[in-house]
C-alpha cells in the first residue's frame, strides 16, 4: 500500500508528455498481429516500441526490470492465448513469470498496472490497437514513472550482489 | 392498383393521397428515424452483452410458446433492436406476452439471452410510458412490485384483486367464483404478512432511487 | 418454523436452509404441507429461511432488475448467515430467481455494483458460497429414487401420471435436470410405484401469469397440455412449481368452456405422490386442497370407505 | 569479435508507404550519428534490385561488416535482405530489421511522432546489429521415407503422391479397411459422382503401389525424433486373419456359428447388423476378413466349433494372433485422421435417438447407397416409406452451444441428399436452412438445380422435432417447429422422416496424437496449420504436415487439393534430402552451468539433456525450435540463444530507451546487466509487506 502511494507522489506531468511503452512480442501470435494493424491500417497512439522475442517465455523478468530502469513507462508482454502457444506452454511460463513480476515492481515501488500480459492471437489486429491505446490512456493517468524512488533506493540497496534480482 | 397510379406514390411525398380499400400504407424506413447508439444501452446489461451475434435464424421465434401471438416475433425484436428501430420494438406488444420461459435462451445457438433483452425492453416501455394503458401485464408487474416494497412479500389473491380492479373490474365477478373454490380449499390467505427487516431494505431501496 | 427428527443412524443431518416463497404460502400451500411432510418422514433437517422476502421474481424484474436482485441477493444472504448453505426453494420462480442472482452477481460487476448498494462486499462474496437447489433437485440427488424405493410402503392407488416439469426448473441453468426431456421426476415416481407416461410437453409453459392478464392466451396453453398429457393416457400430472399447478388446477372449467371438451384430472405436487407412497395421510399431504379432480383424488386417497363407495 | 562493428543503416520509402509519413531523411540523418554507423542513407524501395545493389556495394567499398534495413516487417523481406548480404559476401545473421512500416508508418498520422517512433526503432537495432555474430546455418539428413496417418480420401491421395515421386510411403489406418468416410457416401455433390466409383481406383492403388506399405487395424502409439529423422512406433491389432493369405471370399462369414446378424455394423451407422467375423464393407481394401473378439464366441465364451476355420480354404484364420509393434524410421510425416461426424444426442431438441425416424445425414448416406442396408431404398426404421422428408442443416454447427463453427460441407450435403432422396422417394422435400452456403465451384449452381426440383426452402432454425399432434394432420407424423423468416410465420411442418445434417467434430482422440506429434491445436480442436494462408500444410513442427479435414472441415475436393500440398511438401524434403536447421537455437556454455536441471522441465520439446559425468546440461540442436523458455529460466545465465542473447535484446532495449550516443556497446561474449541494478529496497519491501 505504501508503496504505491510512494509512487503516487509522482513529479507533475511534463508539457507534451507521452509515455513510452515497451512491448515483448512473441513472433506468432502479438508481432503478426501487430504487423496486421499495419497492414489493416489501424492507427492508434505511437507511443508503443516493439521488441520481437520468438516466444513470450523467453521475457527475462530482468528484461522488464531493464526495460522500467531505462525510462520506459510501461511494459506489455504480447503472447499467444491459452492453448495457443507455438511452444505448446511459453505463453503459460510467461503468465508464471508475470504474476511474480508484478509483485517484484510492485514492492519497488512501480505501480503494477505499468505492466500488462495480454493474449492477442496473430488474427487480432483490433486488439492489438485496443490494448496499445488502453494501456497509453492508462499511463497518461498513472504520468511519468518515478524512477527516482526505486533507482536510488537500489543504489543505496545493501546488497553488495548486483545481480540478487537476476531470474 | 395501376403502375402510373403507383408512380404518383413517391417517396418524398406528404400523407399518401390513396382513398382505394384495402387501405395502402406506405412503409418507409428513413436512416434518421433509426436510433443508432440504442443497441450500445444493451451491450453491458446481464444477458444481452451477445446480441450482435445474433444470425436472425428464428429459434428464439420457434421456441417460443407465445410468438404466434406476438405482432413482431423475437427475432424480428433482435432485429429492431440491432437496428436501432427504438419505439417500433418499445409498442410492440410481443414483449408483453413473454412469459419468461427461457425457451428462446435455451434454444439461441448464439447464447443470446433474449429472456433478459425482453425485460430490458419493459423496463424501457415502462420508464418511457409506451404501453398501451389498462393493459393487465404491466399493471401486474407494478402492483406486485408495489406490494413487495412496501410488505416484503406478495400475496397471490390481494395482487389478482388489485391487477383486476386496475385494468379490467368488469372481470372480478367472473374471479369471484374462483376465489370461492380456493378459499373453500383453504388455499387463500387474506392476511398479509410483513417482514422485520422490511424497514432496513426499503432504506436501501430509497437510497438507490436517490442515487439514480 | 425448522424441522427435523433424529435419523436412525444417529449422526448430525444436513440441515437445509428452506426457502418457501410467497405462492406456496398461499395458493400452492399443499406444496408446503407435503414437501415438509416427506422431509419428516425421511428424517430431513430442516430450518425454515428467517424473515424471507419475495424473491424479486419476473414481474419485479420487470421493473426494477436492480431492485429484483436485491430481494434475491438478501435471502441468499440470509441462507449464508443461517449457516444452512443449501438453500431449498421448491417454487421454480424462487429458484431461478435466487440461481440467476447468484450468477449474475458473480459474473456481471455491474450487477454487483447494484446490489453492493445494499449489503457490504463481504456479504456479497459469502453469497456465492450458498447453494441454491430447487426442491426436486434436492429430492432426487440428495435422496435419490433408490432411497424412495425402498423407503415406500404403500401402493399407488391411481392410474397414470404425466410429470410436468414446467420452464423455470430446467431453463436456463439445465442444472434440476436437463431442458430436452428431463427424467428425474419420472425416475422417482417409478421408483415409488406410480406408473408414468411419457409426453413431449414436459418442459412447455404453462401459461404463467397470463392466465390472469391475458386470459384466453394463459388458459388455452394449460388446456394444450392437459388435452397432450390425457392423450398419452395420463390421469393425472405431476408438478414442482406452485405457478404450474395452479394455472393447470384452477382453470379447467375455463378450458371447458372455450373447447367444449371436458376435463376434470388432477394436478398434484411431486411430493404429494411421493408421501402418499411414504405413508403419510392424505390430509397431511394436503391432498384434500384440489379444485379440479377432486372426485378422482377422493377415489384414489380418501381411503377405501370413501373411495369403494365412489365406485 | 575481431573487428570493430561498421554498421549501415538504410532506410526504405517503400514508394510513399513509409515516407508519407515518416521522414525518411531525417530518419537516416539520425542514424548517421548513431555509434558505430559507417554509413545511413534512404532510397525508395530497398527491397528493389537497384536498393540492394546499393547496401551490397556499400559492404564491398565501405566495409560494412553489420547491416540496419529499416523498412517493413521483418516476416516479408528479412530473407531478401539475408540473401543479398550473403551474395555480398556477409553473413546473413549480420542484419538487424526495424519494422517502420507496418508497425509505425502504417498505423500513425502524426508525422512528427512518426518520425520519432522510427528513429527510435533504427537506434535500437543499430544497438543490437552491433552484437550480432555471424552464425552457421547447420543441415540435417533427411530420411527419405514418409509416414502417412489415416487412410480416407486425403491420406490416400497423398501418400499415392508421394509414392508417384518415387518415395517410399508408410500408410497407417486405424481402421481394417482404407476409405475412410469418403467411402461411406453414396454420391458426391455438386456433380454426383458415384462416391464409390471415384475412390475405389485410388483405394487399389493404394493397395498395389509398389512404394506404398498398407498397415490397416494399426495405430501411430509414439513417434520421436525430429525434422528428416522421425522415429514411430506403430501398433497393429490382431485380426485374427492372416492378411496375406485370405482372399476375401466370405465363406467363413457365411459359417460363422454366431446366431443372427446382431451386431451394429459400424460401416453401415449401426442401420445394419454383421457377424463377429467379418469384411468392414462390400468393397474394403484389404478385402480381407476380421474376427471382432469383443463378440466371438472363441473369446467370449472360451470357444465354439470353429467352422469358420473348417470351411477357409486357404488356412486363413489365425485365433493366436496377438498385436505387435512396427518401428519405422521416416524422414516426415502426414497426418491425415480427418474427422467424426457430430453427435447428434447431443442437439436433444432434434430427438435423434429418441424418434426412430430422424436420421443423420451419414445415416441417410448409407440408406440411399445402393451398397447399403436397404440396397438404397429409403425405408425407414419402422418399415414405412416417407411421403415428407425434412431436412436440417446446421445441427451442431453455427451452434455456440455445440461447435460454434460451419462446418462447410453441410449445405451442399442437405441439397445433395435433399436432390436424392426427392428424386428416388417422391416424397415432399423441405429444408430447414439459416444461411445458404454454396460457395464451391458449381456449388452454386448446384443450388439452383435443386431449387428448381420442388424441393421446399424455408430459411430458419429448426427449434424443435416432436411427435406432438396440435392439428389432426399431424398426427403420427414428427413435426417440425420452426420460424419461416422469410415469411415471418411461425410454422408447423408435419414430416415422416427428418434429417439432420451434422457437421464435422474434431476426431475425439485429435489430442492424443496432437500430444503424440507435438502439433498444435486450434481452439476447435482441430490440427493447427503453420500459417493460414502461407502455409496452410505445415505445422509448427517442422516435417509434420496435415491434410484434409484433421485440419477443419472441408469437402473431398478441397480434402484432396491439400493432401496433395501436403505430399508435396514431404517430397521436397525427401528430395532435398536435408534441412537448413534455424541458428536461433539455444546452447548451453558449459563453464557457466550449474548442472542445477531446472531448464529441462521448461524445455516443451525434451531438447535438454543432463550429461551425467559432467553434471551439465546440453541442448540437443536439433530438437530445439529457439523459443528460449530455458534462456529465460537459466539461474546462472548459461544458456545462450542465437539472435535472441541476453545481450542483444538489452541493447535493443538500451537503443529504444537511451537516446543517441548513450547507448551500450557491451561485449557480445557476456551477459550485459541492465543499465541500474533493480534490488528492491529493505524499505520498499518492508513497506509493501505492511
Amino acid at each position: 500500500m505504501t508503496a504505491v502511494s510512494s509512487a503516487a507522489k509522482r513529479q507533475p506531468v511534463p508539457e507534451g508528455w507521452t509515455p513510452r511503452i515497451v512491448a515483448f512480442f512473441c513472433h506468432w501470435c502479438a508481432y503478426s498481429a501487430a504487423d496486421l494493424a499495419g497492414v489493416d491500417r489501424r492507427t492508434h497512439c505511437s507511443d508503443l516500441r516493439v521488441i520481437r522475442v520468438m516466444c513470450s517465455g523467453r521475457v527475462d523478468p530482468q528484461f522488464v526490470l531493464d526495460a522500467f530502469a531505462k525510462g520506459a513507462d510501461g511494459v506489455l508482454i504480447g503472447a499467444c492465448h491459452p492453448g495457443d502457444c507455438h511452444y505448446v506452454d511459453g505463453n503459460s511460463k510467461a503468465l508464471r513469470r508475470f504474476v511474480l513480476l508484478r509483485r517484484t515492481i510492485e514492492a519497488l515501488g512501480i505501480e503494477p498496472e505499468r505492466l500488462r500480459l495480454e493474449g492477442i492471437s496473430a488474427s487480432e489486429a483490433e486488439r492489438v490497437r485496443a490494448v496499445a491505446e488502453a494501456m497509453s490512456e492508462r499511463l497518461r493517468a498513472l504520468g511519468p514513472l518515478s524512477r527516482r524512488a526505486f533507482v536510488s533506493s537500489a543504489e543505496t540497496a545493501s546488497d553488495p550482489n548486483g545481480e540478487g534480482a537476476h531470474g | 392498383m395501376r403502375r402510373d397510379a403507383r408512380d404518383k406514390l413517391s417517396e418524398d411525398a406528404g400523407p399518401v393521397p390513396v382513398q382505394s380499400r384495402p387501405a395502402i400504407r406506405r412503409e418507409l424506413k428513413l436512416q434518421r428515424e433509426a436510433d443508432g447508439a440504442w443497441l450500445g444501452k444493451f451491450a453491458d446489461l446481464p444477458g444481452c452483452e451477445r446480441i450482435a451475434s445474433c444470425t436472425q435464424c428464428g429459434a428464439c421465434s420457434a421456441a417460443c410458446p407465445l410468438s404466434i401471438y406476438m405482432d413482431v416475433t423475437p427475432r424480428r425484436l433482435m432485429a429492431l433492436v440491432r437496428s436501432g428501430f427504438r419505439s417500433e420494438a418499445l409498442k410492440s406488444r410481443s414483449i408483453w406476452l413473454c412469459t419468461s420461459c427461457y425457451a428462446c435462451v435455451a434454444a439461441c445457438p448464439q447464447k443470446i439471452s433474449v429472456a433478459d433483452l425482453m425485460f430490458a425492453l419493459k423496463r424501457e416501455a415502462i420508464e418511457t410510458r409506451v404501453y398501451p394503458k389498462r393493459f393487465a401485464v404491466p399493471v401486474l408487474s407494478d402492483e406486485f412490485m408495489n406490494m413487495v416494497r412496501t410488505r416484503g412479500r406478495s400475496s397471490d389473491f390481494w395482487l389478482a384483486a388489485r391487477m383486476t380492479l386496475r385494468s379490467s373490474p368488469a372481470a372480478l365477478f367472473g374471479m369471484a367464483a374462483i376465489g370461492w373454490r380456493l378459499w373453500r380449499a383453504g388455499r387463500l390467505r387474506l392476511s398479509m404478512e410483513g417482514i422485520h427487516l422490511l424497514a432496513e431494505f426499503q432504506r436501501a431501496s430509497l437510497a438507490r432511487k436517490d442515487a439514480a | 418454523m425448522t424441522g427435523s427428527s433424529a435419523p436412525a443412524n444417529g449422526t448430525k443431518p444436513k440441515q437445509y436452509s428452506y426457502y418457501p416463497g410467497c405462492a406456496i404460502k398461499g395458493t400452492g400451500i399443499a406444496y408446503e404441507e407435503s414437501l415438509l411432510e416427506v422431509y419428516r418422514l425421511l428424517g430431513v433437517a430442516w430450518q425454515e429461511l428467517t424473515d424471507w422476502s419475495c424473491c424479486g421474481a419476473q414481474a419485479y424484474m420487470t421493473v426494477d432488475a436492480g431492485q429484483s436482485c436485491m430481494l434475491s441477493a438478501r435471502n441468499l444472504r440470509i441462507a449464508y448467515q443461517s449457516g444452512s448453505h443449501d438453500i431449498v426453494a421448491p417454487c421454480s420462480a424462487c429458484y431461478l430467481a435466487l440461481r440467476k442472482c447468484k450468477d449474475y452477481v458473480e459474473r456481471y460487476p455491474r450487477m454487483r455494483e447494484v446490489v453492493g448498494d445494499f449489503m457490504p462486499a463481504s456479504d456479497l462474496q459469502a453469497i456465492a458460497n450458498v447453494r441454491v437447489r430447487h426442491a426436486l433437485d434436492m429430492l432426487y440427488v440428495d435422496i435419490g429414487p433408490s432411497a424412495f424405493r425402498a423407503r415406500a410402503t404403500r401402493p399407488w392407488p391411481g392410474g397414470k401420471v404425466a410429470c410436468y416439469y414446467g420452464c423455470q426448473a430446467v431453463r436456463p441453468y439445465s442444472e434440476v435436470d436437463r431442458d430436452g426431456n428431463p427424467m428425474r421426476m419420472d425416475e422417482l415416481l417409478e421408483a415409488v410405484g406410480v406408473p408414468v407416461a411419457q409426453w413431449p410437453l414436459k418442459t412447455k409453459c404453462c401459461g404463467s401469469s397470463h392466465t390472469g392478464t391475458l386470459h384466453e392466451v394463459g388458459v388455452r396453453m394449460g388446456y394444450l397440455l392437459l388435452k397432450e398429457a390425457v392423450r398419452r393416457g395420463a390421469e393425472a400430472v405431476i408438478t414442482i412449481c406452485p405457478l404450474c399447478q395452479f394455472n393447470l388446477d384452477v382453470y379447467q372449467k375455463d378450458m371447458t368452456r372455450s373447447t367444449g371438451e371436458s376435463f376434470d384430472i388432477p394436478i398434484l405436487f411431486l411430493p404429494q405422490a411421493l408421501g402418499w407412497a411414504l405413508g403419510a395421510d392424505h390430509r397431511a399431504l394436503g391432498l384434500h386442497r384440489g379444485i379440479s379432480g377432486a372426485e378422482t383424488l377422493r377415489r384414489w386417497f380418501a381411503g377405501p370407505r370413501e373411495g369403494a363407495s365412489d365406485g | 569479435m575481431a573487428d570493430a562493428p561498421r554498421i549501415g543503416v538504410y532506410v526504405c520509402h517503400c514508394g510513399a508507404n513509409i515516407s508519407a509519413t515518416v521522414d525518411v531523411a531525417a530518419v537516416a540523418a539520425d542514424a548517421e550519428s548513431l555509434p558505430n554507423v559507417v554509413a545511413a542513407r534512404h532510397y525508395t524501395y530497398m527491397c528493389s534490385d537497384a536498393g540492394l545493389a546499393l547496401v551490397q556495394a556499400d559492404i564491398r567499398e565501405l566495409g560494412l561488416n553489420r547491416v540496419v534495413v529499416a523498412a517493413c516487417s521483418p516476416h516479408l523481406h528479412e530473407p531478401t535482405f539475408r540473401r543479398a548480404l550473403a551474395s555480398a559476401g556477409l553473413n546473413p545473421h549480420l542484419l538487424q530489421m526495424a519494422n517502420i512500416r507496418e508497425q509505425d508508418a502504417w498505423i500513425h498520422t502524426d508525422r512528427e511522432s512518426a518520425t520519432r517512433k522510427a528513429c527510435d526503432l533504427v537506434r535500437a537495432a543499430v544497438h543490437r546489429v552491433a552484437l550480432h555474430t555471424p552464425l552457421d546455418i547447420r543441415k540435417a539428413a533427411v530420411r527419405p521415407d514418409v509416414l502417412v496417418i489415416g487412410g480416407g480420401i486425403a491420406g490416400m491421395h497423398a501418400a499415392l503422391t508421394v509414392a508417384n515421386a518415387g518415395k517410399h510411403v508408410y500408410l497407417v489406418e486405424r481402421e481394417f479397411s482404407i476409405g475412410g468416410q469418403m467411402a461411406r457416401y453414396d454420391k458426391t455433390f455438386p456433380t454426383l459422382d458415384c462416391s464409390l466409383c471415384i475412390q475405389a481406383p485410388k483405394m487399389t492403388a493404394v493397395r498395389t503401389h509398389e512404394n506404398i506399405t498398407l498397415w490397416t487395424g494399426s495405430e501411430v502409439e509414439e513417434v520421436y525424433g525430429h525434422v528428416g529423422d522421425y522415429r514411430a512406433r506403430i501398433r497393429r491389432r490382431a485380426r485374427y486373419v492372416d492378411e496375406n493369405l485370405c482372399v476375401g471370399c466370405l465363406q467363413c462369414v457365411d459359417a460363422c456359428c454366431y446366431d443372427g446378424d446382431l451386431i451394429p455394423d459400424a460401416f453401415n451407422m449401426g442401420l445394419s447388423g454383421r457377424k463377429p467375423i467379418y469384411l468392414p464393407f462390400a468393397h474394403a481394401v484389404p478385402t480381407v476378413v476380421a474376427v471382432d473378439p469383443g463378440s466371438c464366441l472363441n473369446f467370449t465364451r472360451g470357444g465354439c466349433d470353429r467352422p469358420c476355420t473348417d470351411v477357409c480354404g486357404r488356412d486363413a484364420l489365425d485365433f493366436d494372433q496377438t498385436p505387435w509393434v512396427e518401428e519405422i524410421e521416416v524422414g516426415s510425416i502426414v497426418v491425415a485422421t480427418g474427422f467424426e461426424p457430430f453427435d447428434a444426442r447431443k442437439a436433444t431438441e432434434y430427438g435423434y435417438g429418441i424418434y426412430p425416424n430422424v436420421y443423420t445425414s451419414m445415416e441417410v448416406e448409407r440408406l440411399i447407397n445402393a451398397s447399403g442396408p436397404t440396397a438404397g431404398e429409403v425405408i425407414l426404421r419402422d418399415g414405412t416409406r416417407p411421403q415428407a422428408i425434412g431436412v436440417i442443416y446446421c445441427v451442431g454447427s453455427r451452434d455456440e452451444r455445440y461447435n460454434p463453427w460451419c462446418s462447410r460441407v453441410c449445405c451442399m450435403t442437405a441439397l445433395k441428399l435433399s436432390h436424392l432422396l426427392c428424386e428416388r422417394t417422391g416424397a415432399e422435400v423441405y429444408n430447414f436452412y439459416i444461411d445458404m452456403r454454396a460457395a464451391g465451384k458449381g456449388q452454386e449452381e448446384f443450388y439452383q438445380r435443386v431449387l428448381n426440383d420442388g424441393v421446399q426452402f424455408v430459411r430458419g432454425k429448426v427449434a424443435e422435432v416432436c411427435d406432438w399432434a396440435l392439428d389432426p394432420s399431424e398426427e403420427g407424423k414428427l413435426v417440425i417447429r420452426v420460424e419461416d423468416t422469410m415469411t415471418g410465420y411461425v410454422r408447423r411442418v408435419p414430416v415422416d422422416m427428418v434429417v439432420l445434417t451434422v457437421g464435422m467434430s474434431p476426431r475425439s482422440d485429435s489430442d492424443e496424437l496432437r500430444r503424440t506429434l507435438n502439433v498444435g491445436c486450434s481452439g476447435d480442436g482441430f490440427y493447427r496449420e503453420r500459417h493460414a494462408k502461407l502455409a496452410p500444410v505445415g505445422t509448427l513442427t517442422d516435417g509434420i504436415f496435415i491434410a484434409g479435414c484433421c485440419q477443419g472441415p472441408k469437402d473431398i475436393s478441397d480434402s484432396v487439393s491439400q493432401a496433395g500440398s501436403a505430399a508435396a511438401e514431404a517430397i521436397a524434403l525427401s528430395v532435398k534430402g536435408s534441412y537448413d536447421l534455424d541458428p536461433i537455437t539455444a546452447r548451453v556454455v558449459a563453464e557457466s552451468c550449474s548442472g542445477c536441471r531446472v531448464c529441462m522441465p521448461l524445455c516443451p520439446f525434451g531438447a535438454i539433456g543432463y550429461a551425467e559425468p559432467g553434471g551439465k546440461c546440453e541442448i540437443n540442436a536439433a530438437l530445439c525450435t529457439g523459443c528460449g523458455a530455458c534462456v529465460a529460466g537459466c539461474p546462472s545465465g548459461a544458456i545462450r540463444q542465437g539472435m535472441f542473447d541476453d545481450a542483444q535484446v538489452f541493447a535493443e532495449l538500451s537503443g529504444l530507451l537511451l537516446g543517441a550516443g548513450s547507448g551500450s556497446s557491451g561485449s557480445a561474449s557476456g551477459r550485459v546487466p541492465p543499465a541500474v541494478s533493480l534490488q528492491p529496497s529493505a524499505e520498499a519491501t518492508g513497506s509493501a509487506l505492511r
